[in-house]
């Protein structure tokens, strides 16, 4: 597929879910609402960096270091309600 | 992709070689940025977790139109720059011109909307420090939602307003440049900064706008 | 001698003008884009933040010197050890053999003509400085007085001074180590010459490559965690002050997942100092080359996992006190790993006591001892005795000053005929090297002794009974200023004085020392292809050199 | 000259859990020595054997250096890991205070440590205690972060705003010892210092009794719980509807949420100065905030109050 077209696509995904995402937080399904919501911003973000950012063709060092910043960001958050949440 | 008319700074010896270096260093630059929203990230689920109904309340606050028209813009506008980066490999001055315009105005807009959106806010009282008031007995929490969404959408909207600033220079060198095609490598390199502050809304519109919404 | 296995055209120099010869005005400094100028630029600003750094700390010795706080007022005290603790940190440890040898030397060894991004490079000098400038405008104005900590909501709402000048100025210094970082990363990836593989690379290049690892994963928490304390401070909008609704404990969480990694940004590049100095003049190939360049990544990697052991005492989870405390101990092994390769390394070599490795050798011996008791505050229970008192000062600057400062010195020594194409005055910088491991050691020794008995940090005035301990840490530091004074002043004095160098005075192995001393602005008139693993020495013919030599004479 | 040489050495160790932090520091000393001394010897001896010009033997070793590396990275880890088990079963019980001991509340503020015992009598930058008897301390602080820290007993605990933390210990030599703030909070951080007096018990139950005695926190509070019109809300004569809060400390509390916590001294507190925080299952958010018009100290009264309501059998004095 061109990549202008494959953007295309992308862009009208990204929309169904930006629907997707505010239609579910009309619906109560208590704390799944947080959880899919998050799911879907996980999605989206995946399309962009995959598609818009091409990563996929980017080669094993991009992506490395990409992900070096998310699993840093993990190990942050992590440790950190690991206190928070075993503090009795 | 191998325009043998791209310069080569003296450092370098090859021009793939050039490429590579610039896309890894926004790669790495971009790392470095979760990292620096990372740690407000945290703080929101630190504060969310120990409040969890005044962070429902206070997100009844926020104007779901506004943000959800805003999301729209920045996809839009991150759709546009993708298309830029492809079409300026292929040296089209014109359309990658327009397009990133284009974006560059989709990043005003998102501006505008949000300064309504603070304006309003303040309006409220719901700026917090400056007689803040929250009804409903939730004035604490409502007040640390609304510290981290000042911060967060702040230092967010101040990412677009660089972004925007940055297309707005490629655009300008797209135009005047003889051979667009020699630019590819910094607008690829811009428009990946520019993805990457559309992503960072795609997490902070739900995390602040849709946490109660609920009819 | 030793052979470079080289393919490439001897590098000549002759007739080429070198990097510091080719233009002499101010602007060409300023307007620089050479890696090795750069260097030069951080190497007198930092000099200048180690000086203020060392004034505040004389003065506090000076102070501690009586039980009662008799020569200073508690206030100025605090705001001494602020501006001692800042400006030795962000402003002269942090960015010392980084920005100095590291920008000096990554292109030199690696075979390149010069970093990534050379703009980007000067770039960071000059945010380095602005960073500076705001951090002595909030000394000049009247000083901040919170530690180097920062604790909330001590900095946020009760501190007296220009605390958020002070965060700007820190803020604005991480962002050059993020340039700087960022350039290095990229540098090493992608600029090496041909044949130079990852394992054939010199250690300093890995220390350097972890470093920068760091340098740009930890410094954006620091960034973010300073802004909300001053948007805290400026606004009074509550973050993290319980008072206002936050919770103080996660701004020990969020300072120290920066500021642990950032005591292994204050190490692994002098351990990598050390592995060439010590293969040098061992003139031995380094013991389990491999197992050290792995143990810097191993420490780069697991350093992030262990920031809570500096809040055993602040409230946090026991749980987490556990893990944090397990994963201190392991991150430890690599350094273990390290020192004893180097040790192994000195076996069987060709030994010479030349002044970097007096340092090289005093750094083994005094990172050791900072290493080990590091353990000690690792040690859950022991920590909550030993936390906050004099036992972690004497802790780190037995790491902090006599590692890596002592690595810094060892290397500006070493590199110093590259770096400025004369020799220094050997006997009188052995001298120095002994005065600064003496002065050092009665300066911080005393002080685990303070710590044990009780003492804690950051006081003005102290019981009558720790006098005796504390006189004997102010006399070792004078003798310690006498010791950094003294090369600062031979250093200077040789750029005129000083004998001319040769290409490679040592006889070392290294890219570095293929190019002309001092080398041209392109480093290598030719690209050099390198065909054998580093540090080819050989201590067997060395030592029938010496041999042959002899047999001349005789 | 005197005050330089006398006591200089001296370095009391005053209570149960001192020996035994005096013996792992002995652990980690004798352990760290031995490391240090090995490397610093080896370092020394090769050195003077491998000295340039020196005629020893240097012919390569052969074979492979593998198992040497593997033997100095699996040594050390095994002693790091008895070292961390060691230290960390001692932590844990440091901050497991036993059931029946003496409580004291501290609050700290910018300079001075404010100390009151459940008897009532209240005192400044000193604290007296039974010898022989387990204390807690409940602390706060009013402002900064500070630092308990009483070198004698090997004990240190930071002191937050906004939240109790605790320590205990059981003194067990008299004397008078250091009390240090350890955690850096300003201008006088360093004259933030006090004595603690470890007494005999019957001297100790005396010294309750004179001075400074009001009457006993529970009893101050329960004065309090009256005139700041607690009672008006929480008593079965109330028009609103307020839960009874006779018995509730300790037990658990259905909050309006669905959690459950435990009514400890940090929820109660939080009820008072944050009402709105939690709410009871089954009641409106209608209890004002005290915040700003209690201080510390009057919330450790009522505390102590509330929790007398609950009629457990005291442990003997
Ligand atoms: C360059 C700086 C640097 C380095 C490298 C280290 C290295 C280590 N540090 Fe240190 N540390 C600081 C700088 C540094 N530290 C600073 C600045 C503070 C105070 C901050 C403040 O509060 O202001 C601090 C505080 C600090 C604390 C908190 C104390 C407290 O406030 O309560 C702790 C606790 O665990 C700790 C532990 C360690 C450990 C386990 C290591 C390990 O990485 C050490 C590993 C090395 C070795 C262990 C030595 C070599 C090993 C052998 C020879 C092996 C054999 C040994 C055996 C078999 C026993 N450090
Ligand atoms: C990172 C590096 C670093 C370095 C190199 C040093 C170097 C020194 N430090 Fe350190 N120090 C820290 C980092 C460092 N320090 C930190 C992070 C803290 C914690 C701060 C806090 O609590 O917030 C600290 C705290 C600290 C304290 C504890 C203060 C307290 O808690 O109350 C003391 C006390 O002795 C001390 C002493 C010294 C001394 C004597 C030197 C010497 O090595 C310095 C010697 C250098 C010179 C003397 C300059 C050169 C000489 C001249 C220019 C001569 C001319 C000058 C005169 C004649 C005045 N330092
Ligand atoms: C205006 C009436 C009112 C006053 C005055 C009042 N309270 Fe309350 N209090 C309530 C109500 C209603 C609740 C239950 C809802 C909640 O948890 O906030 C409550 C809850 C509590 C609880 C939690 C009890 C539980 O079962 O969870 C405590 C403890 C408490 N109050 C103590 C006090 C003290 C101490 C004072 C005085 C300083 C006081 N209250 C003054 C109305 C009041
Ligand atoms: Cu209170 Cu230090
Ligand atoms: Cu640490």
């Amino acid at each position: 597929m061109n990549p202008t077209k494959q953007n295309a696509w992308t862009l009208l995904v990204l929309f169904v879910l930006l629907a997707g995402t505010v239609g579910v937080a009309y619906v109560d399904l208590g704390r799944w609402n947080t959880v899919i919501a998050m799911l879907i911003s996980v999605m989206k973000a995946a399309l962009i960096v995959l598609v818009f950012m091409k990563l996929r063709h980017s080669g094993r060092l991009v992506a490395l270091a990409f992900f070096a910043g998310l699993f840093w960001l993990a190990i942050l958050i992590s440790l950190t309600l690991g206190d928070f949440f075993s503090r009795s | 992709m191998s325009e043998p008319t791209v310069p080569l700074a003296h450092q370098f010896e090859e021009p793939a070689q050039q490429q590579e270096a610039a896309t890894l260093g926004m790669w790495i630059f971009l790392a470095t940025e979760v990292l620096l929203f990372g740690g407000l990230f945290l703080a929101y689920i630190v504060y969310r977790d120990q409040a969890p109904q005044a962070f429902a309340a206070a997100s009844g606050k926020t104007m779901l139109v506004a943000g959800t028209i805003n999301t729209a813009v920045l996809l839009v506008s991150s759709y546009f720059v993708a298309n830029a980066v492809h079409l300026t490999t292929l040296g089209r001055r014109k359309v990658v011109v327009v397009l990133l315009l284009a974006a560059v105005l989709l990043a005003a807009v998102f501006l505008v909307i949000k300064g309504f959106e603070y304006h309003h806010k303040i309006e409220e009282g719901l700026f917090p420090g400056m007689n803040f008031h929250f009804p409903g007995g939730q004035a604490r929490g409502a007040q640390m939602f609304f510290v981290l969404y000042f911060t967060m959408t702040g230092l967010h909207a101040l990412h677009v307003a660089v972004g925007a600033a940055i297309l707005a220079v490629c655009a300008g060198k797209v135009l005047l440049s003889p051979d667009p095609a020699r630019l590819a490598t910094m607008v690829d390199v811009s428009g990946l900064y520019w993805h990457f502050v559309d992503i960072v809304w795609v997490f902070l519109f739900p995390l602040f706008y849709l946490i109660s919404h609920r009819s | 001698m030793n052979s470079f296995a080289l393919q490439a055209a001897p590098q000549t120099g002759a007739s080429e003008l070198d990097y510091l010869t080719e233009q002499r005005t101010i602007s060409s400094w300023l307007f620089t884009t050479d890696h090795k100028r750069v260097g030069i630029l951080y190497m007198l600003t930092i000099t200048l933040f180690f000086l203020i750094g060392g004034i505040a700390a004389t003065l506090m010795r000076l102070e501690l010197a009586t039980p009662a706080g008799d020569l200073m007022s508690s206030p100025t005290y605090n705001k001494l050890f602020t501006v001692h603790g800042v400006m030795m940190v962000w402003f002269f440890l942090i960015p010392s053999i980084p920005n100095v040898l590291g920008n000096f030397l990554i292109p030199l060894m690696i075979g390149a003509r010069d970093v990534a991004f050379p703009r980007l490079n000067i770039a960071s000098w000059y945010i380095f400085v602005c960073g500076g400038a705001f951090a002595l405008y909030a000394i000049l104005s009247g000083g901040v007085d919170t530690g180097w900590t920062f604790y909330t909501p001590y900095s946020s709402t009760y501190a007296n001074g220009h605390v958020i000048a002070m965060a700007v100025g820190i803020l604005i210094a991480g962002f050059s180590s993020i340039a700087t970082g960022l350039n290095f990363i990229v540098t090493i990836h992608k600029m090496r010459a041909p044949g130079m593989t990852w394992f054939r690379l010199p250690l300093f290049i890995w220390s350097m490559y972890t470093t920068s690892l760091i340098l740009v994963l930890a410094t954006p928490v620091l960034a973010i965690t300073l802004i909300l304390v001053s948007l805290e401070r400026g606004f009074g909008v509550g973050i993290f002050d319980p008072a206002l609704g936050g919770d103080p404990v996660l701004f020990q969480h969020l300072f120290w997942f920066y500021s642990h990694p950032a005591v292994y940004i204050m190490i692994l590049p002098g351990m990598g100092v050390i592995s060439e100095l010590i293969a040098c003049f061992a003139r031995k190939r380094i013991f389990g080359y491999r197992f050290v360049a792995f143990a810097s990544v191993a420490i780069a990697v697991f350093g992030f996992l262990v920031w809570g052991h500096h809040m055993f005492v602040s409230s946090q989870s026991v749980y987490a006190g556990m893990i944090f405390s397990i994963l201190s101990f392991l991150v430890s092994i690599p350094s273990a790993i390290k020192v004893f390769n180097w040790t192994a390394t000195l076996y069987k070599g060709s030994i010479r006591f030349d002044t970097p490795m007096l340092y090289a050798l005093g750094f083994i011996g005094l990172f050791t001892v900072g290493g080990l008791t590091g353990l000690f505050l690792a040690s859950l229970a022991m920590d909550v005795h030993l936390t906050d008192t004099y036992f972690i000062i004497a802790h780190f600057h037995y790491i902090m000053v006599g590692g890596m400062v002592m690595a810094y010195l060892g290397g500006l020594h070493f590199w110093w005929p590259k770096i400025s194409g004369r020799h220094y005055p050997e006997i009188l910088a052995r001298l120095s090297a002994l005065t600064i491991f003496l002065g050092f050691n009665l300066t911080f020794f005393p002080q685990f002794v303070l710590g044990v008995l009780g003492m804690p940090r950051r006081y003005h005035t102290y019981p009558d009974e720790f006098q005796l301990l504390n006189v004997l840490s102010s006399a070792g530091a004078s003798i310690l200023a006498v010791g950094y004074v003294l090369p600062l002043l031979y250093l200077l004095w040789s750029l005129r004085h000083g004998k001319r160098a040769e290409p490679n005075p040592w006889g070392a192995t290294g890219l570095e020392w293929i190019a002309p001393s001092p080398p041209p602005r392109d480093n290598f008139s030719t690209v050099p292809i390198v065909t054998e693993d580093p540090y080819a020495y050989n201590a067997q013919a060395a030592e029938a050199e010496i041999r042959k030599e002899e047999g001349v004479h005789v | 000259m005197k005050i330089l040489l006398t006591g200089t050495w001296e370095f009391p160790s005053a209570s149960e859990m001192a020996p035994q932090m005096d013996a792992l520091f002995m652990g980690l000393l004798v352990i760290s020595s031995l490391v240090a001394f090995a490397v610093a010897g080896f370092i020394v001896v090769f050195g003077i054997r491998y000295r340039r010009g020196s005629t020893a033997d240097r012919t390569p070793g052969h074979g492979s250096t593998m198992p040497i590396e593997i033997a100095w990275t699996a040594v050390p880890l095994a002693i790091f890991v008895a070292l961390f088990v060691w230290a960390a079963v001692l932590y844990f019980q440091m901050a497991r205070p036993p059931a029946n001991s003496v409580e004291v509340h501290v609050v700290a503020k910018q300079w001075m440590w404010k100390v009151q015992h459940p008897g009532g009598r209240r005192e400044i930058n000193e604290l007296h205690v039974p010898l022989g008897r387990p204390v807690v301390l409940v602390m706060i602080s009013q402002d900064v972060i500070h630092s308990f820290y009483v070198p004698a007993f090997r004990i240190k605990q930071d002191v937050l705003p906004g939240r109790y933390t605790r320590q205990w210990f059981i003194p067990n030599r008299i004397g008078r010892y250091h009390l240090f703030c350890a955690e850096y909070c300003g201008t006088d951080h360093s004259r933030m210092i006090g004595t603690v007096t470890v007494m005999q018990p019957p001297e100790y139950a005396r010294w309750q009794e004179t001075g400074d005695v009001g009457t006993s926190m529970a009893a101050v509070g329960r004065g309090l719980f009256m005139s700041r019109g607690c009672s008006g809300c929480h008593s079965v004569r109330s028009a609103i509807s307020a839960p009874l809060l006779d018995g509730v400390y300790g037990k658990p509390v259905a909050l309006s949420d669905g959690a459950t916590v435990i009514a400890d001294e940090g929820y109660i507190r939080d009820s008072i100065l944050l009402p709105n925080k939690q709410i009871a299952a089954g009641y409106s958010p209608v209890m004002p905030t005290f915040q700003g018009q209690l201080g510390e100290e009057e919330v450790a009264q009522l505390i102590a109050y509330i929790r007398s309501l609950t009629a457990k059998p005291e442990t003997s004095p």
